[in-house]
């Protein structure tokens, strides 16, 4: 019996890079000691982070399937496991485990469609992996149009990536956008939910959105509002899980537990669900 | 269909206990409770213990890893060892079934070693009730109390203790006890049954229906105004998860002990104001939301999930100790319409 | 036979301006006393919550002192005696409780008692060490 | 049998809705069994009429609800307080933890509460519970009727009654009592006066039990911190369920001390224990020894006084001689 | 986490002798946080300093341990360190691995581990440390100095010389203290009151120096830079700005019969007095335990006599309240008591007298004019015997004497001795002394003169009884030279009483929080660097209250504190202590108990509104903490039952750290 792998002992996995994305996000890549990927997945999978003695805290793996090195987690300092995160410094370990969760339908519901990718701040980083797993197998997909909105420049997470990939990649066009004039900002200024309804896509894509909770509202609205149907969005609720295989009693929504049945979850689908996220 | 004198029960637990850790309620100055049988020892006539035995599988605290953290690396230590054999003695069939409710939760992939580890080697002794209480409402949710699930069913007359063993496990250990026991009809169980029947349709709550609920019936249910009314003398406090037998939520937390972490899960409590808070704020913000979770969960979310099967065993317990005297049943009579108006 | 000698782990929470100082003097005067103590210092003995002394006898500590200015000679006028009060309830509590008395001392030393320091030291570290482990306030997952 | 009838409540409480003078009830609910009494804020005359009790069951005592309550809204809340509540009520003022201008509080004597596990212990299968002068009738499932004395099933706080005089009213329904002289502090005594190891024994046999439900705490008229040191990671001192027998004991000597000179010995707290551990012996010990060390106290004996723990005198007791003195008293 | 450097100091041999200062920097190195781990054979020496700010800029550091001396004594040091090298000061923790480690322990092996273990304790606190900055608060820039004998005139002097406005607060109805009563001065013989009373005359006529005399110090609140201090005028019954201190009415007051407490009681004065002609202000005092008038309204002679109507019977003791930037400490010293040294017959026997009598027996404005005249029948005494160290360095009768050498009393009594040859050729003096303790300018020179030019005989050896018999006083005493007993038939006894603080000073102390020694003398800041402060900020020592003195010490301890006092009303703002109580507004709950307990009164409450996480909004009652008033004892967290309440630099977190890095 207790040879049976056991899902909640992790793994050790060593920090070999950090990012400073913004003044609060930072980017970490994670291999296992021997250098090797800790595990594979799915873009939209989560994975188990902890420090001994700090915590266990739940990330969307940000960084693509296709990438078969080593795995990658923007996280945004707020609360002790993601400051102490912050704090770490090249070459220390950690523990991962998983991964967790469903993932975004990429070879099935996405296949051949158009990809409208909606994020906002932090809400990017799950949306990273589907992005670059999309311009991995380019061909399967039609044209991909991100559009990404944070409060200010600072704030936009992956930004070289942003502009120094995925902006010149061929079929892909990014839409960036931020809260407030900046004097060094020459793109659009507004609130993304808005900025959506302006460039105002043609609704035979499939939409992914990701962002606070204020903004999925309105975005949302906005998709309905230019045409799009509920089954055509897609978004994630990563963050309500915290054990992972959901028998810990946090993350159901009504009799959906976010751990199993999630977190990425079509729109109308949500509705299904009680008002309780 | 065996069965032993009660004046020998003694030399049937001395048996059992010979090979396998055997645990039985025993009376304390405070209630029942399973403890070790060691001799001397006497079976509790309660009807049953404080604390449910979902212990025995899921225990209050576990350790689950060690870590040694030196500099910046870290060492995961894997504490798992094989449980050893071990026997519950006079499991009622409420908290018989409260096992099935948390087999479905724990052994579903991903499967809970350490709980599975225990739940192997574990053997369940159970035993009807002659005497149910007023608080007892397992037949509201299909329990026969006449006729409990188990390795091994017992009922247990004036001088005799009837055991029948219903699966692989209950027989091997009926066999390991054939030379104190002897074989017989099942003539005065069914005596008993039918008396056990005939005291449960007696009961206060005889006619108490989960009809109402079930699965998939969250919408009918979720936003019903009653609950405010329900939950606003509720404490928060962790008693009715506690003492429930399948109230299973945890919490996992590490602990530094100087010389290395240790890594352990915790019985939480759904009704717990900081249950859900998390580094992003807390979904189930008022009492309100806590209580109504915990409620949907036995009678909606649960069957939901596992084929209508209710996460309530009707054991009481919750109605015999919540503080404030709020439960179940009295969520079960407000919200259920026809059948419990 | 060879015996090794129990050495107790004695946390002593010392004030700033008396005991701290007081502990200092003892140094200055090369007054000897167990390093089986080890000292915490604190603005004032009514900085000390009993939390950090029951955490001291969690973590494996034998017995915990609480040195503060003499009664009248605060820094703060009053802190020490608040510590008295809460210091005479907490330790009659653990008393009730049955955990033994000895293990908790609160003394008086002020900046100019380097020897009353270090006699008090001796006396509390051989007290304890007859003591023996603590047992009853013990932390099992503590112990290496 | 209580003094006041359950009628003289309903009238009371809807003439004080009808008038306007408060606009909710927070008062006894009527349960399931006889013995199942749920704390309700009532709101209409008719729920007052169908639903209020006013039994030997009415033991929670609603002081602590009224923090919450008195937030909800403008309006008055009427509550009903018992000669023991009113202590809690007026410690809570003294904390200033609600605005006393929002509560009309109706003080009803009290008669002694029964205590529900001595009711269960003496009975089993109880199918109704009648209260006829100093006697209950219990109608059992299987046993028939059984005819007990009343005192028999006094609650133990209520046998050591510490007073019968209600400390805050705007309004009393019949007479009011007097501070008793009550033997309280006997059991204490009874522990102080055993050997250092046999209240090892006691208290780790009581205390072993505990399965950190909190509803000691939620219960508490003094326990009302925003956040509880036990919930907060940043405290140090968050546990949830105990890892180590340590953790037991960490939790109730710290709650013990944190309601020092506050806990007005309402025993609530025994009372919702669902392991039955005595944890008014805990708060007792503190009364004991305030009284002992620094003259009697008794929290919430009236607004704004101030508790020996957060007082002094140049004269006090050293702490080394605490323990002793604890001995001389036993 | 933190960047954390450890910084460990062999103090040559004090620490490197009993702690392997290399093993200690290496088992350091792998706690948690820390980048760095170095030693260093003196840290606080301008290279270890410079050692720290480089390894601080090198490292990126964001907190350093020092494991070396007690913080007491260099944690200022490096915290100015770590300040210079850009980190903010409180990032800084002390081991203190000499005086609790290196000092206490004997072998290498304890040494070093129990250094292992503070320093790792350490470690855990300043991986939990924040940086820290301290508020300001402004100076009042006023002094009070409380007590105006010597040591008080000089300060104030200094202070006023200097510009600011300083006030005397003085119990006696005249400001001059013990030295208004001694005659000559040693070791130059000069007259007191020759080089006092000009001194006195100075100071009253200062207008920077306001003189509260016939007052008491009621209440002191505040801190450093802003006292606030309460001060009793008492009742003299004399209009103090009209009296012309003329002097008629104590001639012309019935009431003759009051010991004269300036002459030690060994005369009388009136019910209405002067203490003594040069007193200041030289206005009388009607002393209400005997005049007449105030106890049964019959009288009024000098209310009659008075030209300028300065008599006021009605008058009441008056409070004013003043704001001070610092404060002095002038209290002084009371020779102690003699009733209870049976064997000196002190009590018995009105010819055995304590020095100070004899001074005022002396002293030309004494009660005999000068001439030295036994007390009991006026007979010039032609035998007498100076007891030295009555009650002084007496560890055997602490329930008497002191414990302590009362310093002075070797010089005065050279000084009697001399002075009687001088004017009594004809009379023999001797004195029995422990030991003749005369460190000091010209001091010995001044006590060989007595031996060797006036013929005094020193005696080592103790008197053991003096027994009245007759007219004569028999001196039993030993000879320890010699070694065989003396009997003498003395015509006076003069017992040099060791002397004690004045009695005022012990509650004095607590209103200052000032913190005093076993014998309630005031304690210094340091004993060597900060001799004439208190630890209490803005509280300074001078003259006797620290100690015994003689005058040239006192006044130059009181133009010391002076000068100290003159620093701290120079500066504008003052930074206060950042390690000072915090309420965290979310947790707290508004019950007051913090409030309680603040010595300070430090802590207040206020209605707040709060966004709650349902977005509503709630109005909550919490308390917060004025930076400026709380000095940072912590009695407020303990109370805290939520933690709500916590102490900046010694947080429940960082000393719960402590404990666990303690117990591992």
């Amino acid at each position: 019996m207790v040879d049976m792998k056991e899902t909640l002992i992790p793994v050790v996995g060593v920090v070999t890079d950090i990012r400073i994305d913004t003044p609060d996000v930072k980017t970490f890549r994670v291999v296992t000691p021997d250098g090797k990927k800790a595990f594979d997945h799915m873009p939209g999978q989560c994975a188990m982070l902890s420090i001994p003695g700090v915590g266990e805290a739940m990330f969307s793996i940000t960084s693509s399937p296709t990438n078969t090195e080593y795995m990658e987690f923007s996280i945004k300092k707020c609360g002790c496991v993601t400051e102490w995160l912050h704090s770490m410094e090249v070459g220390q370990q950690i523990t991962i485990r998983g991964p967790y969760g469903n993932a975004f339908p990429v070879d099935t519901a996405f296949a051949g469609h158009d990809m409208l990718f909606i994020a906002g701040g932090i809400g990017l980083a799950p949306l990273r992996s589907v992005i670059n797993y999309c311009r991995h197998y380019r061909d399967r997909y039609g044209k991909i149009d991100i559009v990404y909105g944070s409060r200010s420049m600072q704030d936009l997470v992956d930004y070289r990536e942003i502009i120094e990939e995925w902006s010149k990649d061929a079929g892909v066009s990014v839409h960036l956008t931020i809260d407030r004039e900046q004097p060094e900002w020459d793109g659009h200024v507004g609130f993304v939910p808005n900025y959506v309804k302006e460039l105002g896509f043609s609704t035979d894509k499939i939409a992914i959105l990701c962002g606070p909770p204020i903004m999925i509202k309105f975005t949302l609205a906005g998709l309905q509002e230019i045409g799009f149907d509920k089954t055509q969005v897609y978004t994630t609720l990563e963050l309500r899980m915290k054990c992972g295989v959901g028998k810990c009693g946090r993350c159901n929504v009504g009799a959906k537990y976010v751990c199993k049945d999630g977190p990425v979850f079509r729109c109308d689908q949500i509705d299904e669900l009680p008002d309780e996220y | 269909m065996r069965k032993i004198s009660l004046a020998n029960l003694d030399a049937l637990f001395a048996a059992i206990a010979a090979e396998e850790t055997l645990y039985l309620p025993q009376d304390t100055e405070k209630g029942a409770v399973y403890a070790e049988w060691c001799e001397g020892a006497t079976l509790s006539n309660a009807l049953n213990t404080v604390r449910s035995p979902k212990d025995f599988f899921f225990p209050q605290t576990e350790n689950l890893m060690d870590f040694k953290v030196e500099g910046k690396s870290i060492e995961i230590i894997d504490t798992r060892k094989e449980c050893e054999d071990f026997v519950i003695f006079g499991v009622r069939a409420c908290d018989v079934r409260s096992f099935e409710v948390l087999d479905r939760v724990f052994l579903s992939e991903p499967v809970d070693t350490y709980y599975k580890n225990r739940r192997d080697h574990g053997v369940i002794i159970s035993m009807a009730c002659t005497r149910p209480a007023e608080t007892c409402f397992c037949q509201t949710f299909g329990i026969d109390a006449a006729a409990p699930e188990g390795d091994i069913v017992c009922h247990k007359t004036e001088d005799t203790l009837y055991l029948d063993a219903k699966t692989e496990k209950g027989e091997t250990l009926l066999a390991r006890l054939s030379a104190l026991t002897e074989e017989c009809d099942t003539s005065a169980v069914e005596a008993q049954q039918a008396l056990i029947r005939e005291r449960m349709a007696k009961l206060p709550l005889a006619n108490l229906s989960a009809s109402d609920f079930g699965a998939d019936k969250t919408m009918e249910f979720f936003n019903r105004p009653e609950w405010k009314e329900l939950s606003q003398s509720c404490l928060g406090c962790g008693t009715c998860t506690f003492v429930c037998p399948t109230c299973q939520c945890y919490d996992i937390k590490d602990f530094d002990t100087g010389h290395g972490i240790k890594r352990f899960r915790c019985w939480d409590s759904c009704m717990y104001s900081e249950f859900t808070r998390m580094a992003h704020g807390n979904n189930r913000l008022t009492q309100v939301e806590r209580f109504r979770q915990r409620f949907m969960h036995k009678l909606v979310y649960y069957p939901t999930n596992n084929d209508g099967l209710f996460s309530c065993v009707g054991c009481g317990r919750c109605l015999a100790k919540c503080p404030i005297n709020m439960n179940i049943v009295k969520v079960m009579k407000t919200l259920g319409g026809k059948d419990n108006g | 036979m060879q015996v090794t000698e129990y050495k107790p782990l004695i946390v002593a929470f010392c004030c700033n301006w008396c005991s701290y100082a007081g502990a200092d003097l003892a140094g200055n005067n090369r007054l000897a006393y167990p390093a089986d103590v080890k000292i915490i210092r604190v603005p004032c003995s009514c900085r000390v919550n009993p939390t950090f002394i029951l955490r001291a006898f969690q973590r494996g500590a034998d017995g915990v002192i609480i040195c503060g200015c003499h009664p009248g000679d605060c820094h703060y006028t009053s802190g020490n005696y608040y510590t008295r009060r809460r210091m005479a309830l907490l330790f009659s509590m653990l008393d009730y409780l049955g955990i033994e008395r000895e293990r908790t001392r609160v003394e008086w030393v002020s900046a100019a008692e380097g020897a009353k320091f270090a006699a008090t030291m001796n006396d509390f570290v051989s007290t304890v060490a007859a003591l023996g482990e603590n047992k009853r306030l013990e932390d099992l997952r503590c112990k290496k | 049998m209580q003094e006041i009838t359950r009628n003289a409540l309903v009238e009371k409480a809807s003439a004080l809705l009808a008038d306007g003078t408060v606009g909710r009830v927070l008062a006894w609910k009527r349960g399931e069994f006889d013995y199942d009494v749920t704390p309700a804020v009532f709101q209409t005359a008719e729920e007052l009429a169908r639903d209020l009790v006013w039994n030997d069951f009415c033991g929670a005592n609603f002081s602590k609800y009224l923090i919450k309550e008195t937030e909800k809204s403008d309006e008055k809340v009427l509550v009903f307080l018992k000669p023991c509540d009113t202590y809690s009520f007026n410690q809570l003022l003294t904390e200033h933890r609600f605005n006393r201008e929002k509560v009309y509080v109706i003080g009803v004597p009290c008669a002694g509460m029964l205590d529900v596990e001595k009711v269960k212990k003496s009975a089993e299968g109880i199918a109704s519970i009648t209260e006829d002068s100093d006697k209950i009738v219990i109608e059992t499932l299987f046993d028939g009727a059984l005819t007990l004395d009343r005192a028999s099933l006094l609650a133990e706080r209520c046998i050591n009654c510490k007073s019968k005089k209600h400390t805050a009213y705007d309004e009393l329904l019949g007479e009011d009592g007097e501070v008793l002289d009550s033997a309280r502090f006997d059991e204490v005594a009874a522990i102080e006066a055993m050997t250092p190891d046999e209240r090892f024994a006691f208290w780790q046999n009581e205390l072993s039990r505990c399965i950190r439900c909190n509803a000691c705490r939620n219960v508490c008229p003094a326990c009302t911190c925003e956040k509880c040191v036990f919930d907060n990671p940043a405290s140090g001192l968050e546990n949830k369920a105990a890892s180590d027998s340590f953790e037991e004991k960490m939790f109730h000597i710290i709650r013990a001390f944190h309601v020092v000179g506050r806990c007005t010995d309402c025993g609530e707290c025994s009372r919702v224990c669902p392991q039955q551990i005595p944890l008014h012996l805990l708060n007792r010990k503190f009364i004991k020894d305030i009284d002992n060390f620094y003259g009697e106290y008794q929290a919430g004996a009236e607004v704004g006084s101030r508790a020996p723990i957060v007082d002094y005198t140049t004269e006090d007791l050293e702490p080394n001689e605490a323990v002793e003195r604890g001995d001389d008293n036993a | 986490m933190q960047r954390i450097g450890v910084f460990v100091c062999h103090c040559g041999t004090n620490i490197a002798g009993t702690v392997d200062v290399k093993a200690v920097a290496e088992a350091l190195q792998y706690e948690p946080g820390v980048v760095i781990s170095k030693e260093y054979q003196y840290m606080c020496s301008q290279a270890g300093q410079d050692l720290i700010k480089e390894a601080i800029k090198e490292n990126n550091l964001t907190g350093i341990v020092v494991c070396s001396c007690s913080p007491r004594m260099h944690e200022a040091t490096f915290r100015k360190t770590a300040a210079a090298a850009g980190l903010n000061p409180y990032m800084v923790e002390i081991a203190n691995i000499r005086e609790q480690c290196s000092w206490v322990h004997k072998d290498i092996p304890t040494g070093t581990e129990k250094a292992i273990i503070l320093g790792k304790a350490a470690v855990a606190k300043v991986n939990l440390n924040a940086p820290l900055t301290p508020g300001e608060s402004p100076v009042t820039k006023r002094a009070l100095v409380i007590g105006g004998g010597i040591a008080g005139i000089q300060t104030a002097l200094d202070i006023a010389d200097a510009g600011f406005p300083v006030d005397i607060v003085e119990t006696k109805p005249t400001i001059g203290g013990k030295m208004a009563q001694l005659d000559k001065t040693f070791p130059t013989l000069d007259c007191a009151a020759c080089i006092l009373t000009p001194k006195m005359v100075d100071v009253a006529q200062n207008d920077k120096v306001r003189i509260f005399s016939y007052s008491e110090v009621t209440d002191v609140s505040g801190f450093v830079g802003n006292f606030e201090v309460t001060i009793k005028r008492r009742a003299r019954y004399v209009k103090e700005d009209i009296c012309t201190g003329c002097g008629l009415c104590t001639e012309k007051c019935p009431q003759k019969k009051v010991p004269n407490e300036f002459n030690l009681g060994m005369d009388n004065r009136r019910a209405i007095y002067i203490p003594f002609a040069q007193a200041v202000p030289k206005v009388a005092t009607i002393d209400p335990d005997y005049c007449t008038m105030l106890k049964s309204g019959k009288c009024g002679v000098c209310s009659k006599v008075c030209t300028v109507g300065a008599i006021d019977y009605q008058a009441k003791d008056e409070y004013l309240t003043e704001k001070y930037g610092a404060i002095v400490v002038a209290t002084g010293f009371n020779p102690i008591s003699m009733e209870k040294f049976d064997e000196f017959a002190y009590s018995q026997s009105k010819d055995v007298i304590t020095s100070l009598e004899l001074e005022r027996l002396m002293n030309a404005a004494g009660p005999t004019g000068g001439t030295l005249l036994r007390p009991s029948d006026g007979e010039h005494p032609h035998t007498i015997v100076f007891v030295q160290c009555v009650g002084s360095r007496c560890a055997s009768c602490a329930e008497k004497g002191k414990e302590y050498c009362s310093k002075i009393c070797c010089m005065y009594t050279a000084k009697h001795a001399m002075l009687i040859r001088d004017k009594y050729p004809d009379t023999d003096v001797y004195v029995f002394y422990i030991d003749v303790r005369t460190p000091g300018k010209n001091f010995d020179e001044f006590y060989r003169r007595a031996v060797e030019e006036y013929g005094v005989h020193y005696i080592k050896g103790m008197v053991g009884k003096v027994s009245p018999e007759g007219n004569k006083l028999k001196v039993r005493a030993s000879d320890l030279i010699d070694g065989k007993q003396l009997h003498i038939d003395a015509d006076l006894v003069v017992l040099a009483a060791a002397i004690e603080p004045d009695k005022s000073a012990r509650p004095l102390a607590t209103m200052l929080t000032a913190s005093m020694d076993t014998n309630d003398f005031f304690t210094e800041a340091h004993p060597k660097l900060r001799p004439v402060e208190s630890p209490t900020a803005g509280v300074f020592l001078s003259g006797a209250c620290q100690g015994p003195k003689d005058i040239p010490e006192t006044v130059s301890q009181a133009g010391a504190a002076a000068s100290k006092v003159i620093g701290l009303l120079c500066k504008d703002k003052l930074t206060g202590n950042p390690c000072v109580a915090h309420s965290d507004e979310w947790m707290c709950n508004g019950c007051s108990t913090c409030e309680k307990v603040c010595p300070y009164g430090a802590i207040t409450y206020q209605d707040k509104e709060f966004r709650m996480p349902d977005r509503t909004v709630k109005v909550r009652r919490v308390a917060s903490v004025n930076e400026a008033v709380c000095q940072g004892c912590g009695a407020c967290t303990v109370a805290c039952m939520s933690g709500a309440m916590n102490l900046k630099g010694f947080t429940n977190q960082q000393i719960m750290a402590e404990v666990d890095a303690i117990c591992k």
